[in-house]
């Protein structure tokens, strides 16, 4: 029953998600509003100020060095995150027997 | 009716984009299987990308590598945007899957509802 | 070289971060001073910050000196320099407990890793407050989710693996969701900047406003989720019960108020007061903000676990600030600022006096606190000062947030909000007051071999000490802050 | 190209919906890890090549044999 | 797996898998690819000698102290060479205006900073995936 109740429900939301999206700008291409003057002067002059001829390199490590600085930090922390949680630890904390609280 | 099928088919990728979205959200949300809920997350996840990929996108575009072919390069922004996102999502799904087999080792299984039980049981015998 | 310092404030932190890992002998000390030096520094330089965009004004900082439409553009002004430097002196001092208090369920191995882990955390709040860029915000949001959800996850008991599971999947929708938003935002206006966004919208607003009311509720549910507003919070009781206690401060007194800020910036920032309003998302930001004042209250009374109460009951205390904001107003957002640092401060008070009782009486249920205020005086006494603040009595901070979020309503007319600010109070009152009645005025049970006063390092009970202190200077002197508080509000725009 | 991109749509629909209904996670992994590649498929079709060799690399690589790994570990049949 | 000819010919392909992703994570700035995908070639290299040769010898050759050094390198890689740009052009992670060369477009040497910050993110994300993986998979023991 309460699955019959979510899967319904998802069903709504995707018709008014799709609904909406009918309503958004579909003419991919050049006149859509996201392919602005941002876009243009990436495409037109990110050779002469990077010099990388790949514009989604220069973007990645130059434009927005920083986004890609942060995603390092992301895979640095999971690694951090998952040898602490998965690494055996001590030899002494071993035997102890899992206590709970 | 042609003139909306005709709609449906321009804007497929939005579609396709929202369905999936829609799709993974569920496997999140009604799953009790952890490691399902962990591939709904994925499917969520490339689905946003997709989205991201198909406001870049334009018809008949050039790869954003500059060359001497005439025509019209594809926005490049949301392809940066994403490459960024794909590794963002891989590391939560790492970090997600290490606590899996942690749940697994202690509660002996890794389906949410019986972990729920196995609690309740502890708590009442507290 | 003063506009330098709030990259160089990112990058002390994170290469300490980095450096920890590379020691070959992790002596604990060693990198408990190195932590110390860096936050220390860090602390002082957000200071000079502070003073600097007090008497100057506020100021852009371009990374790789690109065109904000291009690159990634740091905003620093009253707003983030507030923030930040109050986050980081009420970090130091919950480092200075955790120095002596790390233990709790931590293996000595992972003392390094939780370090590294929460310098990390802090670069990533600091990020985020900083950040003027909707995609930068994303990232460091799930560097956010990922180190809080790791120090809930390091120490090493069944429990925490499953609420930090839980935690990990919600902030996963909720991240994934803002991201949605992103993306409807960014297919409209073609950038991520918030500032270029906020003058681009009122045009778009007339052409696409399935876009926008779209990317408004991805973004408020996306958000919503990370800061526990009331219908998202299922997460927060179990994974802020379960943490070590120096965690559940970070995470309960600081990390969801990031998030709230977040919010601020997002709505005010990015969407602006007019098309919200005409969204009606002052309402139900009322509606919901009120009812979760009221039932957080109502499961926290519930609670046999101390910690869990205290977890519910930052449920109830995200609705005070939710209906702060939700009044839209200069009163209003000047009340949920000062309540997000009075409650900050309350709540770690009470989160470290109460992790200094399991310290030493390795005891978390309620029923068991008789005569405990016999035993650990202090511990208790500022545990009672912050759990008056929490019920609002006057000369603790929290008086002061309440009596200008009352305020607030009034000059909204919305007499009705004052009624439910009263019953929360009772209701808060209700839960509180049983356990200090309980834990000075009856007798201990086993009194005999713990008859000795409180014997707990010093690293430990200045803190909690200090802390207590705060709460009373504010709530006799509130101008202390006000004065910047007033200076973050105006940089909203009000 | 649209009939291209619209199929792979359809395929990428289907491939969600089944990770969803299987009971065999081992299973669903390998429809996962068809669904990566699909989708890096679809992002090449789209001109994206930088972001379809990550899809390739990442998404269907390594997380695929991270799944498969803890599979191994763990259990192989959901209830 | 002690199949002769399975690790004959993993040995033969594991060097051209990291040539590979090698390339990529040079090649980032002139063709498809960069970091992230170079750098995920290269661990999954590694990660097919952890499958075939086992965790104990893979981890010889990879050992914790390694993975610590390279994951802190990565990262502290990038950090340094942002950092030239707040002293020679006061912004961080400056290109152009912080005096690397740009060079000729489309050759190897191009792009100033963007095939050194990539080197960085290569590394970090090689040797990431690898500990990821024989973290993953190792069985607790002492």
């Amino acid at each position: 029953m309460r699955k019959w109740a979510l899967r319904i429900l998802f069903f709504m939301l995707f018709m008014l998600m799709s609904y909406s999206v009918l309503q958004m700008p579909g003419d991919i291409g050049l006149d859509s509003p996201a392919y602005n003057e941002a876009t243009h002067h990436y495409i037109e002059e990110s050779l002469g100020e990077t010099g990388a001829i790949n514009i989604i390199a220069s973007i990645l490590t130059d434009y927005r060095a920083f986004d890609t600085l942060g995603e390092t930090i992301v895979l640095f922390t999971s690694i951090i995150a998952v040898i602490s949680i998965l690494r055996p630890s001590a030899k002494p904390e071993e035997e102890e027997a899992p206590t709970d609280g | 009716m042609i003139e909306f099928l005709q709609m449906l088919y321009d804007y497929v990728n939005y579609l396709g984009a929202v369905a999936l979205f829609i799709i993974g959200l569920h496997t999140v949300v009604t799953h009790s299987n952890l490691i399902k809920r962990i591939m709904g997350i994925n499917i969520m996840g490339t689905a946003v990308f997709y989205f991201f990929i198909a406001i870049g996108n334009v018809t008949g575009g050039l790869p954003p590598i500059l060359t001497d072919t005439p025509g019209e390069y594809i926005n490049p922004l949301p392809s940066v945007l994403i490459l960024t996102g794909i590794v963002v999502v891989v590391s939560i799904t790492v970090y997600s899957l290490s606590l899996v087999i942690r749940i697994y080792e202690t509660y002996g299984t890794i389906d949410q509802d019986e972990i729920a039980k196995i609690n309740e049981r502890e708590n009442a015998d507290d | 070289m003063i506009e330098q310092l709030p990259i160089l404030n990112l990058l002390v932190l994170l290469s300490t971060a980095l450096v920890i890992p590379l020691f070959k002998k992790r002596t604990f000390n060693m990198t408990l001073w190195f932590g110390f030096f860096t936050l220390f520094f860090v602390f002082i330089s957000s200071i000079v910050l502070t003073y600097h965009v007090y008497v100057h004004g506020a100021f852009y900082y371009h990374l790789g000196g690109h065109a904000p439409f291009l690159g990634i553009e740091l905003l620093i002004d009253g707003f983030a320099t507030f923030f930040t430097t109050f986050v980081l002196g009420l970090l130091i001092l919950i480092y200075s407990y955790s120095a002596g208090d790390a233990t709790e369920g931590i293996s000595e191995k992972e003392y390094g890793r939780y370090y590294i882990l929460l310098f990390i955390l802090l670069f990533a709040m600091l990020g985020i407050i900083y950040t003027n860029d909707l995609f930068n915000i994303y990232v460091f949001m799930e560097i956010l989710s990922i180190t809080t959800c790791s120090i809930i996850s390091i120490k090493r008991k069944k429990e925490n693996y499953t609420s930090a599971f839980r935690y990990v999947m919600l902030n996963e929708v909720g991240s994934l969701s803002f991201l949605f938003g992103v993306a409807l935002i960014y297919m409209i206006t073609g950038f991520t900047n918030i500032g270029l966004v906020a003058d681009a919208l009122p045009d778009v607003w007339a052409l696409y406003p399935a876009n926008i009311i779209l990317a408004v509720g991805f973004m408020v549910i996306g958000i919503g989720i990370k800061a526990a507003i009331f219908p998202f919070h299922v997460w927060l009781p179990d994974a802020h019960a379960s943490a070590p206690s120096s965690s559940s401060a970070i995470l309960s007194g600081i990390v969801i108020k990031v998030y709230a800020l977040i919010f601020v910036k997002m709505l005010f920032r990015l969407y602006g007061v007019d098309l919200l309003t005409e969204l009606n998302i002052p309402i139900i930001l009322t509606v919901t903000a009120s009812v979760g004042m009221v039932l957080g209250s109502m499961f926290a009374m519930a609670q046999k676990d101390i910690k869990r109460m205290l977890g519910y009951s930052s449920v109830a205390q995200m609705g005070y600030i939710v209906l702060g904001i939700s009044l839209f107003s200069y009163l209003g957002l000047r009340a949920a600022f000062f309540h997000i640092t009075s409650h900050a401060l309350l709540k770690s008070a009470l989160f470290l006096s109460v992790g200094a009782i399991i310290y030493k009486q390795k005891e978390r249920r309620i029923n068991h606190y008789d005569g405990i205020g016999k035993l650990m005086p202090l511990s208790m006494g500022v545990f009672t000062i912050a759990a008056l603040g929490m019920i609002g009595i006057p000369i603790t901070s929290g008086f002061i947030s309440k009596y200008n979020l009352g305020l607030a309503a009034l000059d909204a007319n919305q007499t009705i909000l004052i009624g439910v600010l009263v019953f929360s109070g009772l209701l808060n009152a209700m839960y509180y007051l049983p356990i200090i009645i309980q834990a000075f005025l009856k007798e201990p049970k086993t009194p005999v071999y713990m008859i000795k006063l409180e014997k707990i390092p010093l690293t430990m009970m200045l803190p909690i000490a200090i802390l207590g202190l705060a709460i009373l200077t504010l709530g006799i002197y509130p101008n202390l802050v006000m004065n910047l508080i007033d200076l973050a509000v105006e940089s909203l725009g009000f | 190209m649209g009939i291209v991109n619209l199929i792979i749509v359809v395929l990428l629909i289907v491939c969600a919906l089944a990770i969803e209904k299987m009971k065999d996670l081992l299973g669903a992994v390998i429809v996962f890890s068809i669904y990566s590649l699909l989708m890096s498929v679809l992002w090449l079709v789209l001109k994206t090549p930088d972001v379809a060799l990550t899809e390739a690399a990442i998404g269907a690589g390594i997380t695929s044999i991270l799944f498969i790994a803890i599979i191994g570990r763990t259990e192989r049949f959901e209830k | 797996m002690d199949d002769i000819i399975v690790k004959s010919i993993t040995r033969i392909i594991i060097p051209f898998v990291q040539l590979y992703g090698i390339f990529i994570i040079l090649h980032g700035h002139v063709s498809p690819g960069g970091g992230f995908s170079g750098g995920a070639l290269f661990g999954t290299s590694l990660i097919l000698y952890t499958l075939i040769f086992g965790v104990d010898k893979a981890q010889k050759k990879f050992s914790h102290r390694v993975s610590e050094i390279a994951e802190s390198g990565g990262i502290l890689i990038y950090l340094s060479i942002g950092v030239i740009g707040i002293f020679t052009a006061g912004y961080f992670l400056s290109n152009k205006a912080a005096g690397f060369p740009l060079g000729e477009a489309g050759s190897l040497l191009s792009g100033g900073m963007i095939p050194l910050l990539m080197i960085g993110v290569g590394i970090k994300v090689a040797s990431t995936m690898v500990t990821l993986f024989h973290t993953l998979i190792m069985e607790e023991r002492l």
